[in-house]
C-alpha cells in the first residue's frame, strides 16, 4: 500500500491518482473561518474518516466538495484532474454523492419521485419513473437497500430514509460516496447494516467518505481517517496504525482527561419522580412509551443513548413546553403535564432549571443582548420588576455583570448580542442564568456539545459543584465519555422506554451500547 | 404662483370622483365652463375630487385660494359645504344636484324626472319585446327620481311594458364600475330588455358598451352621449349641467343665492337629438315626445316627483 | 326564476370567473414553487391598463394583450429580484408591487389620455370579441342544451377558452413533467432540489413568469374583453379573490377552476340580485361581496378540511447566513 | 460580512431607501412631462410652507402615526398586520356608535370614551385573525387581507342600511353633537399664545398619537409584556422554552395592534369629518406598513415616518390641485419606500455594508 500518503506527505510515483485530492480549500462564513487551508487525498476503493468536533468544519468541507458551497479558495482533484465543481450538478456530473446530515429529501414526495428528482431523462416524468422503479428494484437487490418505491417518504423511519438518500446517489451512479454522520440517527444495529453495506460498496471499487466523531466507528469501519480541528486539517492516518487515544488527542489539541474529578454522591430525597410518562408527537407518533425513573437530591443521573430515542421529547415535558401523560412529581407534589400550568413559566416557579439542547434555538434570542438573555425567561423574576408593569433593566443589568464575571464570559459585554458571542461562551450565558438559580432540578442537555474542551472542564465542575449544593441533576448526553464522568447513575433510553439503570463504576461502553440499541444483557436486574 | 388670494376672483370649480372626462355629469359641468372661458376669456380653476375623505380639504383648499364663485357637483358635497361654506361666508358657493340653506350657497337642483319621462317615451316607442330596462349608479332617492320618471313615460307609451331597472350599488363606487354595469345590462337584455336605459355616471359606459355589444338601444345621461356608439344610443337625457356651470361663472360672485329648479321649462333638462341618433328617432316618436314635453311645460301633464314622497306610481323598486 | 335568468346567471360566471381563475393559476405556479404572491392584484391591474392602453393607440387587441403581459412580467421581474436575488420579504415586496400598479396605472393613464385615469374605450379591432363556438347553430334547436350551450359556453372571448384549458394544462406541466416536479419540490425543499443540482433561483424565476404571464392575461381579458377599456383601480379586488380561490383550493389546479366558478358565480348572482331575498331572509348584496372572503376565512380556520401551503412558501433559500 | 454598525442599519439604510424611492419618484415625475423640482417646491410650501399646511400635514402624520405603530408592535412579535385598514374601519364604527348613541356632558369626557370605543372595535377586529393565526395556524396576512375587505362591505352595509339618516342619501352617519368636536390644534396653540392657521384639520388626536407612541415605546422595552412581545418575534421555539404562550402573545400583540389602528378613527373620524362616512381610513392602514418599515418599528422612528408620509400626503394633495399631477404619485413613492425599505432591504444594504467594509480596511 501506499505509504506516502500518510500524514499527508508528498505522494511517491502512485500508479494510480487519488479518487479525490483537495487542496488549499479555504471557506468563511461571515466572521466564522470554517476551513482554513485544507488539503486532503482520498484513495479510490477505500473507506475514509473524518473526525472532528462539532463545528470542526467537517460539514463545511463536504458540501464544498459537493458543490453545495462554493470555496473561497482552493482546488478540487477528481482522479488526478482538476474538476471545478460550482454546484452540485457538477459533482454529481464528476461522479460524486452526498447523503447529508439532515437529509435533503421532498417530505411529500414519494420515494421514487425523491430519487428521480434532479436525474430525470426528458420532460415527461412517466418513462423517467418507470425506468427509476427498474433500477430500485436491482439497486435494492445488489445492496440490501429494500424500500418501498411508492411510499411517502415522510411515513419511512429515519433509517429507511437515510436508505433513499443512499439509493439516490447511487441511482446517479455516485463511484465517490461522502456520508455526513450517518449513524448519529441509527441503533447501533442500523449502524452495523450500514457498514455492511458500506463494505459492499467499497468491494464493488467505490470511494467512501465517513463524517463521524464516534472514534469507535471510526476504528471499526474505515481505511484511512482524517482529523479536523476548528477549521484545519490537522492529520489523516492510517486506521491500523492509530488508536482512539491518539485521535481523541489530535481532535481537541490536547491529551484529554476522560475522567472528571468528583467526589461520592450522597444523595437525599427523591426530588423527582416520573412514572409511566407517556409523549405522543404533533403526527400522533408515539415518542415516550411510559419512562419511569427517580432523581434524588444531591446526585445526577445521566440518560444515556443514540439521539432521537425520546430524551428530547423527555426534556420537553419536564421544562414544560410539550404535553404529555403519566405522573412526573417534584418534591412530591404533582406537576401539571398538560393542563394550563404546564409551561416554562410554571416548572420554573416550581424551582426547575432548564440548560436545553440547542441553545441557539431554544436557550437564547440571537438577537438579544447577554442582559436581555439573561432576563430570558426570567422576566417574571420580582427581582427584575419595578413595579406590576414595568420591568427593572438597570437590575438585569446589573445582575448580568456579575454573571458574566462568574462564568467567565468572554467579552464581559452585557450589550452584546448573543449572536456576537462564540459557542462556548453563549452555552456559558445559558448556564449563568439557569444554574444560579440554585434549583431545586437542574435539566441539562448536551451541555458541552460545540464547546472547546477549556469550557467543558469548568462546565463540568460547576455542574458537580451543583450537585454537591444538595441539588438534582437530570443530564442528557449522546457523549458516552460525558455520562460515564459525570453521572451517579445511568438510564439508558431506546426507542421511547429507559432499557434499564447502571452504575457507572459497575458499567463500561460495551454494555451501554448494547442498552442503547435495545439489547438487555441477560445476567443483570435491570432499574434498581 | 400658488400663495392664497394671488388670483382673485377668477371662479372655480370642483369635480366630484369620476374625473372630468366622465362623458357624463362631470363632464357637463366642465363643458359648461369651458364654453364661459372660450367666450369671456376669462379663466377659472378646477381640481378633482380624488378621496372619499379629503372633500373638505378639497373644497377648503379652493376657497382658501380665492377662487368665487365655486361650483361643486354631486350631492355627496352637500355635508361637504354645510361646514366649509360658513367658514368663507365672502365666498359664493354654487352646489349642483343638492340642498344647502345657507346664506352664500346656491342650491342647483333638476327635474330628472321630467327629462327621463321623454326618453322613457322613446323607449318605449323604440322597443319591440315591450321590455325595457333601466341601469343606475348609487342607489340613491335622486337616481331613483330618474328611474321614475323613466318608468312613468315608458308606461304612458305603453302600459304593458316591462321595466327591468337595477342599481349598481349602494356606494360612490357604483359611479365607477362599468364592469358590473356591463354585466347588469348583458342581464336585462338576456331578459328581453332591448333599450337600456343608464343614470349611472361612469358606469355608464359599460352599459352603452354592453347594449352596443348586443345589438340593442341604449340611453345616455347627462352629457349628451349619443356619439359613443352611433346607431347604438337612441338619446341621451340631458342634464344642463353645463348652463348651470356656465350661468353661475357667467354671474360672478354675486350670483343669486338660494333654491334653483331647472326642469324642462327653463332648459334644465330635455332629451338629445343628433346627427348620431337621427335615423333612430322616426318624425312620429318626435312628435309624440315634443307633445308631452309641452304639455309638462304646461303643467297639464304631471310627472310624479320620486323625491316628493319617495314613492314611484309606475315601479316598484 | 326562470330558464333565461339562469342562463344569463351561468353566462356571467364564466364571464366573471375567467380573470379569477387565470390570476388563481398564476399563484398557484408562484406558490408552488416558494414564493407567495400577494401582488396578484398589482399585476393584473397594470396588464389591464397598459393593454387597454396600447390596444387604444394601436387598434389591436393583439399588441394590447403583449403590452399588458409585458408589464405583468416587469412586475413579476420586481418581485423575483426582491423575494429570490435579494431574499427580501415576499409578502412585503407583494404590497409594494400592489401599490405600484394601482399609483402608476393612473399616473401614466392621466398623462396619456388625460381622461380621469381612464383609457379611452375600445371597440372592434382594439377589442377581444365574443367567439361563437362550433356547433352553436346546430345545437340551437335542441331544448335546455341548445340555449345551454348557446348562451352560457359559446360566445365569450378567445382568452377565456384561453382560460379554461390552462386548466388541465397546469395540471399536466404540474403532475406529469419534469419541470412540474421540480417545481413542486422547489416549493417544498429547494435545499433538495439545490442538492440534487438544479437551479433553485432559476426554477423560482421561471415560476414567477409564469406566475407574471398569467396575470397578466388576467388583466389582458379585464381591459379588453370583460369591458371595454381600463378605468382607475379596475381590478378591484379580483387578484385578492384568486388568492383566496387558491386557498380555497389548496393549491390544485381543478380545485382551482372549481372555487374561482364559485366566485364567480357569487359574483354574478350579486350583479344580478343585489338584494337576494330568498324568502325568509334578504342577503344584502354587501354580505354577497364577503362571501368569498369569508369562506376563505372559514377554510383557514381548518374547520372544513385544512389548507397546508406548500412548505418552504414564503422563505427565501438562504444557503450561507453571514 | 461584517455586520452594519447599528446607527448605520437604523439610519443609513432607510434614508437611502426613500432616497432612491424620491429619485425613481423624480424620474416618473419627469416622465410624465412635468417638473420634478417645480413638483417638489408646491409640495414643500404647500406642505410646511405656512402654518395652514403645517395643519394639514400633522393632520395626516397624526392618523399614519396610528396606524404605523399598530403595524410596529405587530412586527415586534413577527406578524405582519396588513389588517390596519380594516381595524381603522372599525376603529370609525367605534367611535360613531359611542358618540351617536350617548350623551357626552363634555369633549373631554366623549374623548376617552370615543377612544375606548375605537380602541375596542379596532382590536375586535384583530382579535379573529389573531385567534386564527395562535389556535388554528391560518396565516396572518391572508387572514388580514380577507378581513380588510369583510371591514369594507360590513361599514358599507352599516353605513347604507343602518346608521344612515332618513332622507340623506350619503352613505354617513349624521353628525356628532357640535360640542363634542375636539379642539383644534390652533386653539390649543392659542392657549399657548402661538398663532396658528384655522380651519385646518390637525387636533387633539395629535397628541394622543404622541402619546401613543411614547406608551408603545414604554411598552416594548419597559415592560414584561413587550419583552415577552420581542422574544416572541425573534424567535418562536426560544419563546415557548422560557414559558412566553405563543397564543398569548399573538393574541396580546394583535389586540394593541388593532387597537392602535382603531384609535386613528379618533383623529379622523372625530378630530376631523365628525361623522362616519365611506372609507373613512382612506387607505391609512397601508400607509402605516410603508411607515413601520421605514421607521424601523422604533416608535420615534415611526413619528418620523409618519410626518414623512405626512408631508407627501399634504404636499401630494397640493400638487394636485395646483399641477394636475394625480395625487397617485404618492401611491406610487409610497409603494417605492415599501418596496425599498422592506422587501429590496439588502439590495440597499449591501453596497453600504461593503462601503463600510472598504473604509474599515482603508484605516
Ligand atoms: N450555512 C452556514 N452559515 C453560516 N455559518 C455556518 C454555516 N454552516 C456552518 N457554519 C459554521 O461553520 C463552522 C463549521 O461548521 P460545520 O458544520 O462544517 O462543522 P462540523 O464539523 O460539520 O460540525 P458538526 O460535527 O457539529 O456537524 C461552524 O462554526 C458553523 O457555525
Ligand atoms: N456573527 C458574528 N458577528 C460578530 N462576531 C462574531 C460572530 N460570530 C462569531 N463572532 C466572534 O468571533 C469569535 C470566534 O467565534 P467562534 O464561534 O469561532 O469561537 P470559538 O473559537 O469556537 O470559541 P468557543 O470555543 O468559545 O466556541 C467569537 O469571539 C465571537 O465574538
Ligand atoms: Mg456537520
Ligand atoms: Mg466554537
Amino acid at each position: 500500500m501506499d505509504l506516502a500518503v500518510i500524514g499527508g506527505g508528498p505522494a511517491a510515483a502512485a500508479p494510480r491518482p487519488p479518487a479525490i485530492e483537495l487542496r488549499g480549500i479555504s471557506k468563511a462564513f461571515g466572521s466564522v473561518q470554517a476551513n482554513r487551508n485544507i488539503s486532503i487525498r482520498v484513495e479510490r476503493g477505500t473507506i475514509h474518516g473524518i473526525v472532528g468536533e462539532n463545528g470542526a468544519g467537517k460539514s463545511t468541507l463536504m458540501s464544498i466538495l459537493y458543490g453545495f458551497y462554493r470555496a473561497d479558495a482552493g482546488e478540487i482533484l477528481i482522479d488526478g484532474r482538476p474538476t471545478p465543481i460550482p454546484d452540485s450538478q457538477a459533482a454529481i456530473r464528476a461522479g460524486i454523492g452526498m447523503v447529508f446530515q439532515h437529509f435533503k429529501l421532498v417530505e411529500n414526495f414519494t420515494v421514487l419521485e425523491n430519487i428521480v428528482l434532479g436525474a430525470e431523462e426528458g420532460h415527461l416524468l412517466a418513462p423517467s419513473l418507470a425506468k427509476a422503479r427498474r433500477a430500485l428494484t436491482a439497486l435494492a437487490h445488489d445492496h440490501e437497500l429494500q424500500v418501498d418505491p411508492d411510499a411517502v417518504v415522510e411515513e419511512l423511519s429515519v433509517g429507511h430514509q437515510q436508505r433513499v438518500e443512499i439509493l439516490k446517489a447511487l441511482y446517479r451512479k455516485a463511484e465517490i460516496l461522502i456520508l455526513d454522520e450517518p449513524t448519529g440517527v441509527l441503533t447501533p444495529a442500523e449502524a452495523d447494516h450500514l457498514f455492511r453495506i458500506l463494505a459492499n460498496l467499497r468491494a464493488e471499487g467505490k470511494t467512501i467518505i465517513l463524517i463521524t466523531h464516534k472514534l469507535r466507528e471510526i476504528m471499526a469501519a474505515t481505511d484511512r481517517v482524517s482529523v479536523m480541528r476548528r477549521g484545519e486539517m490537522v492529520a489523516t492516518r492510517r486506521t491500523a496504525e492509530t488508536s482512539p487515544e491518539e485521535l481523541a488527542e489530535l481532535m481537541v489539541g490536547r491529551k484529554v482527561l476522560l475522567q472528571v474529578e468528583k467526589g461520592p454522591a450522597r444523595p437525599g430525597p427523591a426530588v423527582l419522580e416520573v412514572e409511566n410518562l407517556r409523549v405522543r408527537d404533533t403526527r400522533g407518533v408515539e415518542r415516550l412509551k411510559g419512562v419511569s425513573f427517580t432523581v434524588r437530591a444531591g446526585e445526577i443521573l445521566g440518560i444515556a443513548g443514540v439521539a432521537g430515542n425520546g430524551q428530547s421529547e423527555l426534556l420537553e415535558v419536564l421544562g414544560g413546553f410539550a404535553a404529555g401523560q403519566g405522573r412526573v412529581r417534584l418534591n412530591g407534589v404533582a406537576l401539571d403535564l398538560t393542563g394550563r400550568r404546564s409551561d416554562g413559566q410554571t416548572r420554573r416557579a416550581a424551582g426547575i432549571a432548564h440548560v436545553p439542547e440547542d441553545r441557539q434555538r431554544l436557550g437564547l434570542i440571537m438577537d438579544f443582548a447577554a442582559w436581555e438573555n439573561i432576563a430570558f425567561g426570567y422576566h417574571h423574576d420580582p427581582a427584575y420588576q419595578r413595579n406590576r408593569l414595568v420591568m427593572d433593566n438597570a437590575a438585569v443589568l446589573a445582575a448580568t455583570r456579575g454573571k458574566l464575571a462568574r462564568f467567565d464570559v468572554r467579552p464581559p459585554d452585557p450589550w452584546l448580542a448573543a449572536r456576537n458571542f462564540s459557542g462556548g461562551n453563549q452555552q456559558k450565558l445559558v448556564l449563568a442564568r439557569e444554574i444560579e438559580r440554585d434549583p431545586e432540578l437542574l435539566l441539562v442537555g448536551q451541555p458541552t456539545r460545540g464547546v472547546d474542551i477549556g469550557a467543558v472542564e469548568f462546565i463540568h465542575r460547576r455542574l458537580i459543584a451543583l450537585r454537591d449544593a444538595g441539588r438534582a441533576i437530570l443530564l442528557v448526553s449522546v457523549e458516552l465519555d460525558e455520562i460515564l464522568g459525570l453521572a451517579d447513575r445511568i438510564a439508558v433510553m431506546f426507542d421511547g422506554r429507559i432499557m434499564g439503570e447502571r452504575d457507572p463504576a459497575e458499567t463500561d461502553e460495551r454494555e451501554l451500547g448494547l442498552l442503547m440499541a435495545g439489547v438487555v444483557p441477560g445476567a443483570r436486574n435491570g432499574a434498581a | 404662483a400658488l400663495s392664497a388670494g394671488a388670483a382673485l376672483a377668477n371662479p372655480g370649480l370642483v369635480i366630484d370622483m369620476g374625473g372630468k372626462f366622465d362623458k357624463s355629469f362631470n363632464e357637463a359641468a366642465w363643458n359648461g365652463a369651458e364654453r364661459w372661458k372660450r367666450e369671456t376669456g376669462g379663466s377659472y380653476r378646477d381640481i378633482e375630487m380624488q378621496d372619499e375623505a379629503q372633500r373638505e380639504q378639497f373644497v377648503r383648499r379652493m376657497a382658501e385660494a380665492g377662487s368665487n364663485p365655486i361650483v361643486v357637483l354631486g350631492f355627496q358635497n352637500m355635508a361637504t359645504l354645510e361646514v366649509v361654506a360658513p367658514d368663507y361666508p365672502e365666498t359664493t358657493f354654487a352646489l349642483i344636484d343638492g340642498v344647502v340653506d345657507l346664506p352664500n350657497v346656491r342650491s342647483i337642483i333638476f327635474a330628472e324626472h321630467e327629462g327621463s319621462y321623454l326618453v322613457g317615451m322613446l323607449a318605449a316607442l323604440a322597443s319591440k319585446t315591450g321590455t325595457v330596462g333601466f341601469v343606475g349608479g348609487m342607489d340613491v332617492p335622486l337616481i331613483r327620481k330618474f328611474a321614475c320618471g323613466y318608468a312613468q313615460g315608458v308606461k304612458a307609451v305603453n302600459p304593458d311594458a316591462r321595466i327591468i331597472a337595477n342599481f349598481t350599488g349602494s356606494t360612490p363606487a357604483a359611479w365607477n364600475d362599468p364592469v358590473r354595469g356591463g354585466e347588469i345590462a348583458k342581464s336585462q337584455i338576456s331578459q328581453g330588455a332591448d333599450v337600456v336605459y343608464a343614470a349611472a355616471g361612469g358606469t355608464g359606459i359599460g352599459v352603452l358598451q354592453a347594449a352596443a355589444d348586443a345589438g340593442v338601444y341604449s340611453i345616455g345621461v347627462d352629457s349628451n352621449q349619443n356619439h359613443l356608439h352611433p346607431g347604438s344610443v337612441l338619446t341621451s337625457m340631458l342634464k344642463r349641467v353645463d348652463n348651470a356651470t356656465y350661468e353661475v361663472f357667467m354671474a360672478g360672485p354675486a350670483v343669486e343665492t338660494g333654491i334653483v329648479v331647472m326642469g324642462l321649462a327653463n332648459g334644465g333638462v330635455d332629451y338629445a337629438l343628433d346627427e348620431h341618433n337621427a335615423a333612430l328617432i322616426s318624425a312620429e316618436m318626435q312628435a309624440a315626445v315634443d307633445a308631452a314635453k309641452a304639455e309638462i311645460i304646461a303643467g297639464t301633464r304631471m310627472v310624479h316627483d320620486y323625491m316628493s314622497d319617495d314613492t314611484c306610481p309606475a315601479l316598484t323598486f | 326564476m326562470d330558464v333565461a335568468a339562469i342562463l344569463s346567471i351561468l353566462e356571467g360566471t364564466i364571464r366573471l370567473s375567467t380573470p379569477l381563475l387565470l390570476a388563481c393559476l398564476a399563484g398557484l405556479f408562484s406558490e408552488r414553487a416558494g414564493v407567495f404572491d400577494i401582488g396578484l392584484e398589482g399585476k393584473m391591474l397594470i396588464a389591464a391598463f397598459f393593454s387597454a392602453a396600447v390596444a387604444a393607440l394601436a387598434g389591436s387587441a393583439w399588441v394590447g394583450l403583449a403590452a399588458g403581459v409585458a408589464a405583468a412580467l416587469v412586475l413579476a421581474v420586481i418581485h423575483g429580484l426582491a423575494s429570490i436575488t435579494f431574499r427580501g420579504n415576499q409578502l412585503i415586496a407583494g404590497v409594494a408591487i400592489n401599490f405600484l400598479a394601482a399609483g402608476l396605472t393612473v399616473l401614466v393613464a392621466e398623462n396619456w389620455f388625460r381622461l380621469g385615469g381612464r383609457t379611452p374605450s375600445l371597440s372592434g379591432e382594439a377589442r377581444f370579441q365574443g367567439l361563437t363556438l362550433p356547433l352553436t347553430e346546430t345545437l340551437a334547436g335542441v331544448p335546455l342544451l341548445g340555449p345551454f350551450w348557446g348562451t352560457v359556453i359559446s360566445g365569450h372571448a378567445l382568452l377565456a377558452y384561453l382560460a379554461f384549458l390552462a386548466v388541465p394544462a397546469t395540471w399536466w406541466i404540474l403532475y406529469r413533467t419534469r419541470f412540474g416536479l421540480r417545481l413542486r419540490a422547489v416549493g417544498e425543499n429547494p435545499a433538495a432540489v439545490d442538492t440534487a443540482g438544479i437551479s433553485v433561483v432559476a426554477l423560482r424565476y421561471a415560476a414567477v413568469m409564469i406566475c407574471g404571464l398569467l396575470c397578466g392575461l388576467a388583466g389582458v381579458y379585464l381591459a379588453t374583453a370583460l369591458s371595454a377599456g381600463f378605468v382607475k383601480d379596475m381590478s378591484g379586488g379580483r387578484g385578492f379573490i384568486a388568492l383566496a380561490a387558491l386557498i380555497f383550493a389548496k393549491w390544485r389546479p381543478w380545485s382551482a377552476m372549481g372555487a374561482t366558478l364559485l366566485f364567480g358565480f357569487l359574483q354574478s348572482v350579486a350583479t344580478r340580485f343585489p338584494r337576494l331575498d330568498l324568502g325568509i331572509v334578504v342577503v344584502p348584496a354587501q354580505f354577497i361581496d364577503a362571501l368569498p372572503y369569508l369562506l376563505t376565512v372559514v377554510i383557514l380556520a381548518g374547520f372544513v378540511g385544512k389548507a397546508i401551503p406548500p412548505r418552504a412558501g414564503g422563505t427565501a433559500y438562504v444557503k450561507e447566513h453571514g | 460580512m461584517q455586520p452594519l454598525p447599528k446607527w448605520a442599519d437604523a439610519t443609513l439604510v432607510p434614508l437611502l431607501s426613500i432616497l432612491i424611492a424620491f429619485a425613481i419618484s423624480g424620474v416618473v415625475i419627469l416622465a410624465i412631462g412635468k417638473d420634478p423640482v417645480e413638483a417638489t417646491k408646491v409640495m414643500v410650501t404647500g406642505a410646511l410652507g405656512s402654518t395652514y399646511g403645517w395643519g394639514y400635514t400633522l393632520y395626516y402624520a397624526t392618523s399614519f402615526t396610528f396606524t404605523g405603530l399598530a403595524v410596529a408592535v405587530a412586527f415586534h412579535a413577527g406578524l405582519f398586520n396588513i389588517g390596519g385598514e380594516g381595524q381603522a374601519t372599525l376603529g370609525g364604527l367605534g367611535v360613531a356608535l359611542v358618540l351617536l348613541h350617548m350623551a357626552w356632558p363634555h369633549w373631554s369626557l366623549a374623548l376617552l370614551a370615543a377612544m375606548a370605543g375605537a380602541m375596542a372595535f379596532g382590536a375586535a377586529w384583530a382579535l379573529l385573525p389573531a385567534w386564527l393565526q395562535a389556535r388554528r395556524g391560518s396565516h396572518i396576512v391572508i387572514t388580514t387581507i380577507m378581513f380588510n375587505f369583510i371591514a369594507a362591505a360590513l361599514l358599507n352595509y352599516i353605513l347604507v342600511n343602518v346608521l344612515r339618516p332618513t332622507g340623506q342619501m350619503d352613505p354617513a352617519t349624521a353628525r356628532f353633537a357640535a360640542d363634542l368636536a375636539l379642539p383644534k390644534l390652533h386653539e390649543m396653540l392659542g392657549w399657548l399664545g402661538i398663532p396658528f392657521a384655522r380651519r385646518t384639520p390637525a387636533n387633539l388626536g395629535l397628541v394622543v398619537a404622541l402619546a401613543a407612541a411614547v406608551l408603545v415605546w414604554g411598552l416594548l422595552w419597559h415592560t414584561r409584556l413587550g419583552f415577552q412581545l420581542r422574544a416572541f418575534g425573534k424567535s418562536e421555539p426560544a419563546a415557548r422554552y422560557a414559558g412566553i404562550s405563543p397564543v398569548r402573545v399573538t393574541l396580546y400583540a394583535m389586540l394593541i395592534s388593532g387597537a392602535l389602528a382603531g384609535l386613528m378613527a379618533v383623529n379622523t373620524v372625530m378630530g376631523e369629518q365628525q361623522r362616519l362616512v365611506m372609507n373613512a381610513a382612506g387607505g391609512a392602514g397601508f400607509i402605516g406598513i410603508a411607515v413601520a418599515l421605514m421607521g424601523r418599528s422604533h416608535p420615534l422612528g415611526v413619528v418620523l415616518a409618519a410626518l414623512l408620509f405626512g408631508f407627501l400626503y399634504q404636499g401630494g394633495a397640493e400638487m394636485a390641485i395646483w399641477m394636475q399631477i394625480p395625487r397617485e404619485l404618492i401611491v406610487v413613492i409610497q409603494a417605492l419606500v415599501i418596496l425599498f425599505t422592506g422587501a429590496l432591504d439588502n439590495m440597499v444594504r449591501m453596497p453600504v455594508a461593503w462601503a463600510f467594509r472598504l473604509l474599515r480596511g482603508g484605516r
